[in-house]
């Protein structure tokens, strides 16, 4: 803030990066101007960090850089030596990233990691420095820094050590701040106020670059929003306006994709089409009126319980050898051909429920019962009888397939068919049913000979529910099936649940740590924290009037885009 | 840990870092290196028709020249043919030292891995145990006990590597068991047998071919060392220790009698990491 | 620390235990065995001594728990074939063995970090030529290396003592033999972790903030690098024990894995044993040390 | 702690050099570089035996080889000999057998004390030969010398008599070996333990210390006044000190010769002996060890070795000369006598032992084994003719062992399957003991032909209580008897070398033994050690006279 600053801290003209042969980043320009907030937004692959991290001159060894314009506070920083970059990174520029626990050195005390910075760039003392420390500390918001300064990352919680990692970020004040998904880890409330803080350190004037997959999370900082894909700046322009009227057509798939305050049934995929064909996206409407029928119905004699929890409770030995109650006395029932959403923060017991529902696990107490059958209390012999008709699709994917089957292995062994033979001499019939089941979850019959690990995380994910369908089963539970996804994809994956659900009359269990997620796709909800069910009801009740506080507070850390 | 772990550790980490399907120069040279190690294992007449103990007094000591390419020993044979013909009873020790291992390893390793906590924490503190004999203590500690030779050195070598096999073989069995493709199978209702016999005990017994291609190479160096020291073949045999010790007493003259072998030896070990690596990756990235 | 000492004792009971029941292996008279097996000349008054000393007269289990009596209060028994009690014997033995494999973990440790920095930092080739380079290293066996850094450094070159001398120059090539096949190890580990390291977003973050490389490899880096490398002491431990076997012998160097090697081939079976529990002694310190260590580099450990 | 006895195989326990020797160089005392000048007194020689370490530094205890070479230098014997193989005055100054042979009077130097002060006197010899004759110092070598020693008797301070249950014509002889060498009374009154670390002598030289497998220190005995009667010079050694190494690997110690880490190697390999005539810094000293010379034996006591025509036809099917010459490289000569070339008794024969595979043929056809088998060796009545030979790799130095390598290869030929089982001492021992042999190489140091009674005395077939027993070839006539106990009886010089002269020509026209050559004891020193020499008793350097020249 001194004498006769340009108004613009960053300037990029035709940023253009390349990896060998390959360009990353083709042509990109923007500027940023003091106390603004710029977003750039793509999904995985789009160039973004890759643009983020050549701003600091970190592209990395074999990258090579080029740019018409490229000024940091007016200026050029094109051709800078190793050594002047040096000077400048920390100072005229701050870089904060993903998950903290490992952005800061793991090993380190996260004073010494803060202190690192005016060490490099400041004649201050040790004493001076463990002072600003602590001011710095006390900046971001963290509690009790005299205490939090002597331990390491890992000993601190999500938010913490992300403000301990923006603390060191700022700690010389410099003009530019870029943070590359900077909350992505984190749960909703804890990145609501990490999203505060950054939106407070940008009206304390800096320049803040925000980098992130995610429009709803950047809608609520962001005065612009610039969209990239495949290396390219797609559209830019202020935030109402990119989230409310997108011109390009990435930029309105990637918005459409967006669960939150969708209503159920609505299609979040513009690409794939309903896999009826003959059904008009009109019909999606329809739909949505049966779902509401549906969701009124819920009370009525003619709906019926397919699965019910009773009282579960599990607990887990600690290395220290004390025990964790990770599930406390949870009751809920699945009503047939409806989704229950299960949802919560990590450590809510959200997974051990779901292990539980599968009988992967024995409740300590209590009982799940299938079709009104005992099923946890069961045998796994008896059990076994019934597994068919409960199926499940995981996070994560590609750990849930045998690695040495090919997809034909995997579907032809969830048939319950003898996965050995080889294509060859694989019967006709049996060739058949794969192909109907791949065409069932939207893939096409190259992906037979592929090994899991060959193919695309969206694919993989569709072979999962290929094969959870397999047993034609009339209960799917999901476990954050979809969390591990880019939005579009994701948005892709949760249209074909929904398309399966409306053929078969599936019921799903869908557990997710993702509100805006689960809104979308929930007749009935249940919000789980530290192992018990403090709120459930039907969805359009618990978001429209939730009952609980922490219900509220979840809920109004759900990132969604202005309305 | 074991040598072999240390060994199974580095071949995970390249795995992982290295390039999928690329053949690289290293590998090449590896699998031609292991070709003519075969050969010269199954059919050493092939590639040097002579007699390995066949003396001529009358050229000892002959430095390598066209002749004798990699000269002649004390007793005028020729080192090349001894050489040649040494890599069946290096192959067939570190084969045999490395069946022994790999088999007591999987009844260890499946004993700790399948019977319950009580039976793997007995196994466990076993192993344990043995680890307190490192390196080649515990072969020594056997030859004590039955005398040198090349049979007790064999067996010597197959029960100090046991240990390192049991161990990554209970790890395997453990990660295996625990794995979400095996909980994604109960799920679809698989028994137990089922279960075992499709899922962990092909993902546990497949790694074994990257082991026992590391092991292998491992076996033989411990082998030579054994009869470098006297206590497994010896001299006239042509096996690679076994001549590198004898080769010791003429250094300071032939240095070729004991820097051939030992290049094999060498070759044989490099080919053996290189290769059981090379596995390693493939299987991972197949 | 307290479930670590039960443990240490408990390996050091099995290992007496096993040691006490593998003489018991011996095929024939085990009087005749401790004497240096079925050609010794042992007269009758000797296998007597020795039947009353090992109470081969009485019931295996009381010999048994007087074995373990004898070792609890340090006795190791005597060798029969150097006249010599055992325990005093090995300890002379200890420190020349300590010194090498010491000097020789240091050395293969400044290798395997210069390797591991240069090839981490020179591109391609350079990781090409130092992975290449560890691989050799570590399948190069000691008896071949000692020979051969004796032909080019003491008979061509003639710039280093073949043997152990009192001077420093005569620890050098013992202590290479020792240290290039452990860098080969060490190395690659050390590279490999290296390169995650330096991809980490911490080291990320550092850059960031203005930290030079030097700094980032140093501040960071290597201590990160340097965990998996120290967990590799204790096996690092052993293999210069069984290097110590070929080293001490061909450098006649005085130590314990010559005497391992001499009683062996003597069939001394009290000095054996002896160098074997001492051994097993020093395997369990190293993996305490071992621990100590990863504990000082990594704090995480310390809190729990 | 008893060391089990062995019989005075007197060889190197664990590198035993096993020779042959050359005469060349012999065993002259001057310093191999001639333009020498005058001795200079001062400096420290270190000295490398390739031998194994002994357990105990007083010879008495056991007695090999290795405790020979070290204890040569810090302990001295009542008599020695001279090149020409003739008994000359030591610690004794002269001594007179009566004329039944049986009491011997030495006349002891008066004016020698032991390095601790003790005076050497009668009561010390009487001392010493208690020690060895005790059967708690579990004496081998020095034991079975002193058997037919009866009594011992101080007739005066400086006269000893020993008394003797027969005429012992070796008496001599083996009173001069170092494993009868007087030490100090009150040290040998310590324990056993200390005596070994410790032994006091009234040698050249004193044990100041010794650390296992590495060194023992030796410094001078700045008193000394005793030198053999063949010595250079008298009054102290000129060396201040002796650092005595030990390096088992033959080619680190020639390498830690050559470098000059130390300066006097011995067992120097062939290989080693060529460079080194080559070399202007190093010099040689061959000086072959006397008793038996390095030879196969053949045990006549079973087959096929029983029948003397298959003996013969072993002996004439083995190319010994052509694998002498290439391993030993000139520096072993080939030996046709049961004894040593330095003993004057020693009868050679070479005719008798020509390389003949024809002769051989036909020698396996008279004697009935003229079957061949699908593996090209001879059989008879379908058992393969084999001949097992276990061979101690710490006995036998490994070109020794590349020699039965080519004997069995050229055995081979003629149609001998010989299984060579390379084996540790212990298990060499047990093979010997339970006849589990047909052939084998067992190296014996002694002074004097008497070597051949303890060889070859068909007495010397019936084990001692360890088991052991010396006459490996199981000769077993009554008129060979009957020559070697009579020789050992007749003190008259002639006679007796007239009747060992008949022996050896019965055994050896009896195809007992192939012999091979001298027991190598081949030394190196770097060119400026002046005046090193060997005893002529059994070899061992003395360092006595040896001065450096720097």
């Amino acid at each position: 803030m001194t004498m006769t600053e340009p108004a613009a801290a960053l300037t990029v003209h035709n940023l253009r990066v390349g990896f060998g042969a390959d360009p990353v980043v083709r042509g990109v320009s923007f500027e940023i101007a003091r106390g603004e907030c710029l977003a750039i937004v793509g999904e995985s692959g789009s160039g973004k960090s890759v643009t983020a991290r050549s701003l600091l001159g970190l592209a990395g060894a074999n990258a090579r850089v080029g740019a018409d314009q490229l000024e940091l506070g007016g200026q050029t920083v094109l051709g800078l030596t190793d050594r002047a970059w040096r000077a400048r990174r920390g100072k005229d520029v701050g870089l904060v990233l993903q998950d903290a626990l490992v952005s800061l050195d793991p090993l380190r005390p996260i004073g010494r990691e803060i202190a690192d910075s005016l060490r490099l760039h400041t004649t201050l003392g040790a004493a001076a420095r463990a002072r600003r420390v602590l001011e710095l500390l006390d900046a971001v918001g963290l509690p009790e820094p005299a205490t939090q300064v002597q331990k390491l990352s890992g000993q601190l919680s999500g938010g913490e050590r992300q403000r301990a990692l923006i603390a060191a970020a700022i700690a010389l004040d410099p003009p530019l701040l870029i943070a590359d998904e900077p909350t992505t880890a984190l749960d909703v409330t804890v990145q609501a106020q990490i999203l505060a803080l950054l939106e407070h350190i940008t009206r304390a004037g800096t320049a803040v670059l925000l980098i992130s997959h995610d429009l709803a999370v950047v809608s609520r900082i962001a005065h612009r929003v610039a969209v990239m894909h495949d290396g390219r700046m797609i559209e830019t322009g202020r935030t109402e306006q990119v989230l409310g009227a997108p011109r390009h057509e990435q930029t309105q798939r990637m918005v459409a994709a967006i669960p939150a305050d969708k209503p159920r049934g609505t299609r979040l995929s513009l690409s794939t089409r309903p896999r009826d064909a003959a059904s008009p996206v009109s019909a999606d409407s329809t739909v949505l009126a049966n779902s509401t029928v549906l969701d009124d119905s819920t009370v009525s004699a003619a709906s019926t319980v397919v699965l019910e929890a009773i009282g579960l409770s599990k607990s887990y030995r600690r290395p220290d050898g004390s025990r964790h109650l990770a599930v406390d006395d949870v009751s809920f029932a699945l009503q047939r051909g409806s989704t229950l959403g299960i949802v919560g923060e990590s450590g809510s017991g959200k997974t051990t429920t779901a292990r539980l529902l599968l009988a992967l696990l024995p409740p300590d107490r209590g009982a799940v019962r299938v079709f009104g059958e005992p099923w946890s209390a069961a045998s796994e012999k008896t059990r076994r009888g019934l597994r068919p008709g409960v199926g499940a699709i995981y996070q994560d994917a590609l750990g849930s397939f045998d690695p040495r089957w090919n997809v034909a292995e995997i579907l032809t062994d969830a048939l319950g068919l003898s996965p050995g033979l080889r294509q060859r001499r694989r019967a006709p019939q049996t060739t058949a049913r794969l192909l109907t089941l791949l065409d069932e979850v939207g893939l096409a019959a190259a992906v037979l000979t592929r090994r899991p690990l060959e193919l695309s995380g969206g694919q993989r994910q569709r072979v999962g529910i290929a094969r959870a369908l397999a047993g034609r089963p009339e209960i799917l539970i999901c476990d954050e099936p979809v969390s591990s996804l880019d939005v579009s994809v994701q948005a892709q994956v949760l249209d074909l649940l929904d398309d399966l659900q409306r053929e078969r009359g599936l019921s799903l269990i869908f557990i997710s740590h993702d509100l805006g997620v689960v809104q979308h796709v929930s007749d009935e909800i249940a919000v789980m924290r530290a192992g018990r069910v403090v709120e459930s009801g039907p969805a359009a009740r618990v978001f429209a009037a939730p009952q609980h506080p922490y219900s509220v507070q979840l809920l109004a850390a759900v990132p969604r885009l202005p309305a | 840990m074991s040598d072999l772990e240390v060994q199974a550790e580095l071949a995970t980490q390249a795995a992982r870092s290295g390039q999928p399907r690329r053949l690289g120069l290293a590998e090449a040279t590896a699998g031609l290196l292991a070709v003519f190690l075969l050969v010269a294992a199954v059919t050493p007449q092939l590639l040097a028709l002579g007699d390995p103990l066949g003396i001529d007094p009358l050229s000892a000591f002959m430095p390598p020249t066209g002749a004798h390419v990699f000269g002649t020993d004390e007793s005028g044979r020729d080192i090349f043919t001894r050489v040649v013909h040494g890599t069946q009873y290096s192959l067939v020790i570190g084969a045999a030292a490395t069946a022994i291992g790999l088999g007591l390893g999987i009844v260890l390793g499946t004993l700790a891995g399948m019977l319950g906590r009580v039976v793997d924490f007995t196994v466990n503190r076993f192993l344990e145990v043995l680890f307190a004999f490192p390196g080649l203590l515990l072969a020594l500690l056997f030859i004590v006990i039955f005398g040198p030779g090349v049979a007790t050195a064999t067996i010597a070598v197959g029960l100090s590597t046991a240990p390192g096999y049991a161990r990554i073989i209970r790890a395997q069995l453990i990660t295996v068991r625990s794995a979400a493709f095996v909980e994604a199978a109960t799920v679809l209702g698989r028994t137990r047998w089922q279960i075992l016999l499709r899922h962990i005990l092909p993902n546990t017994l497949a790694p074994l071919l990257v082991l026992a291609t590391l092991g292998i190479g491992q076996a033989i160096v411990w082998a030579a060392t054994l009869s470098y020291l006297g206590l497994g073949a010896e001299p006239p045999t042509a096996e690679w220790g076994a001549m590198l010790s004898a080769g010791r007493t003429y250094i300071t003259s032939a240095w070729w009698m004991s820097f051939f072998p030992g290049l094999f030896i060498v070759l044989t070990a490099v080919t053996a990491t290189v290769l059981g690596r090379s596995i390693d990756r493939r299987m991972r990235h197949a | 620390m307290a479930a670590r000492l039960g443990g240490a004792i408990f390996v050091l009971w099995a290992v007496a235990s096993i040691t006490f029941f593998a003489v018991r292996l011996i095929p024939g008279d085990p009087a005749q065995a401790v004497l240096g097996g079925p050609g010794s000349q042992a007269s009758p008054e000797a296998l007597a001594a020795v039947r009353t000393e090992y109470g081969f007269d009485k019931p295996v289990l009381v010999q048994y728990l007087a074995q373990l009596g004898r070792l609890a209060t340090g006795d190791l028994g005597r060798s029969y074939a150097l006249n010599q009690d055992v325990g005093p014997l090995v300890l002379d033995q200890l420190g020349g063995t300590v010194l090498l494999a010491v000097l020789a973990l240091a050395l293969a440790w400044l290798l395997a970090l210069a390797l591991a920095a240069w090839s981490t930092r020179g591109g391609t080739v350079a990781a090409r030529v130092g992975s290449g380079l560890e691989i050799v290293a570590a399948a190069l066996p000691h008896f071949w290396l000692a020979t051969s850094l004796i032909v080019v450094f003491s008979i061509w070159l003639g710039v280093l003592p073949p043997i152990s001398t009192v001077g420093a120059a005569g620890l050098v090539l013992p202590v290479l033999t020792l240290a290039i096949p452990l860098a080969g190890f060490l190395g690659q580990i050390l590279r490999e972790s290296l390169l995650a390291a330096l991809e980490s977003p911490f080291v990320l973050s550092a850059r960031a903030r203005g930290e030079s490389e030097r700094g980032v490899l140093w501040t960071h880096a290597l201590r990160h690098a340097s965990l998996p490398a120290i967990s590799l002491s204790g096996w690092a431990f052993g293999s210069l024990i069984s290097g110590a076997v070929v080293v001490e012998t061909i450098f006649a160097r005085p130590g314990l894995g010559r005497t391992l090697l001499t009683a062996v081939t003597l069939r001394d079976v009290p000095v054996v044993i002896g160098v074997v529990m001492i051994v097993a002694v020093a395997y369990i310190l190293m993996t305490l040390l071992t621990d100590a260590a990863t504990r000082l580099v990594d704090p995480r450990l310390r809190s729990e | 702690m008893r060391r089990p006895a062995r019989p005075r195989r007197l060889l190197a326990a664990t590198t035993g050099i096993v020779a042959l020797g050359l005469l060349l160089a012999g065993c002259t005392p001057a310093g191999p570089n001639e333009p020498a000048g005058e001795p200079r007194s001062g400096g420290t020689l270190t000295y490398a035996s390739g031998d194994a370490e002994p357990s105990c530094l007083d010879p008495h205890v056991g007695g090999n080889f290795p405790q020979a070479l070290v204890s040569a230098q810090y302990l001295e014997s009542l008599v020695s000999r001279n090149d020409a193989g003739q008994i000359i005055p030591w610690l004794a100054e002269s001594w007179t057998p009566s004329d039944d042979g049986l009491t011997w009077d030495f006349t002891l130097r008066a004016d020698v004390t032991f390095t601790d002060g003790t005076a050497f006197d009668a009561a010390a010899v009487q001392a010493n030969i208690a020690h060895l004759q005790n059967p708690t110092t579990l004496s081998s070598t020095g034991y079975l010398a002193l058997g037919k020693v009866k009594t011992v008797a101080a007739v005066s301070p400086t006269v000893v008599r020993f008394t003797l249950t027969e005429p012992d014509s070796a008496l001599l002889e083996s009173l001069s070996q170092p494993w009868l060498a007087m030490e100090s009374p009150a040290a040998l009154e310590r324990s056993q333990d200390e005596n070994c670390a410790s032994p006091v002598g009234t040698g050249p030289f004193i044990v100041q210390s010794w650390v296992k497998q590495n060194a023992i220190t030796l410094v001078r005995n700045d008193d000394y006044v005793s030198p053999p009667a063949d010595a250079a010079h008298a009054g102290p050694a000129y060396l201040e000190e002796v650092i005595w190494r030990f390096i088992p690997d033959s080619a680190s110690r020639y390498a830690a010769l050559q470098s000059g880490e130390v300066d006097v190697i011995d067992n120097a390999q062939p290989d080693t002996i060529v460079q080194a005539k080559q070399s202007d810094s190093i010099e040689q000293l061959d000086s072959p060890r006397p008793g038996a010379a390095n030879r196969i034996e053949l045990n006549s006591g079973q087959a096929p070795f029983n029948d003397v025509r298959v003996r013969e036809a072993f002996i004439r099917s083995a190319n010994v000369d052509d694998a002498v010459s290439s391993l030993f490289q000139g520096t072993a000569t080939r030996s046709y006598s049961a004894l040593s070339s330095v003993e004057g008794t020693a009868i050679s024969n070479a005719a008798l032992f020509d390389y003949d595979p024809a002769a051989a043929a036909e020698l396996l056809d008279a004697a009935g084994w003229n079957e061949t088998d699908a593996d090209g060796y001879r059989a008879k009545d379908g058992v393969r003719l084999s001949v097992e030979f276990p061979v101690s790799t710490n006995q036998s130095i490994p070109a020794e062992q590349s020699v039965f390598e080519q004997i069995q290869a050229t055995a081979k030929e003629t149609g001998f399957e010989v299984n060579l089982a390379p084996m540790d001492l212990s298990s060499w021992y047990a093979a010997l003991a339970s006849n589990d042999y047909d052939a084998v190489s067992a190296p014996y140091t002694k002074v004097g032909p008497d070597v051949l009674r303890i060889l070859y005395h068909s007495d010397s077939i019936v084990p001692a209580p360890s088991g052991y027993f010396a006459n490996l070839a199981q000769v077993n006539d009554p008129e060979i008897d009957a020559l070697l106990t009579t020789a050992a009886r007749t003190t008259d010089t002639d006679e007796r070398s007239s009747l060992y002269a008949d022996a050896q020509n019965r055994i050896l026209e009896g195809f007992y033994l192939l012999p091979l050559y001298d027991q190598q004891n081949h030394f190196l020193l770097r060119g400026d050690v002046q005046g090193l020499r060997t005893l002529p008793t059994v070899a061992v350097p003395t360092l006595y006279d040896t001065w450096l020249n720097r």
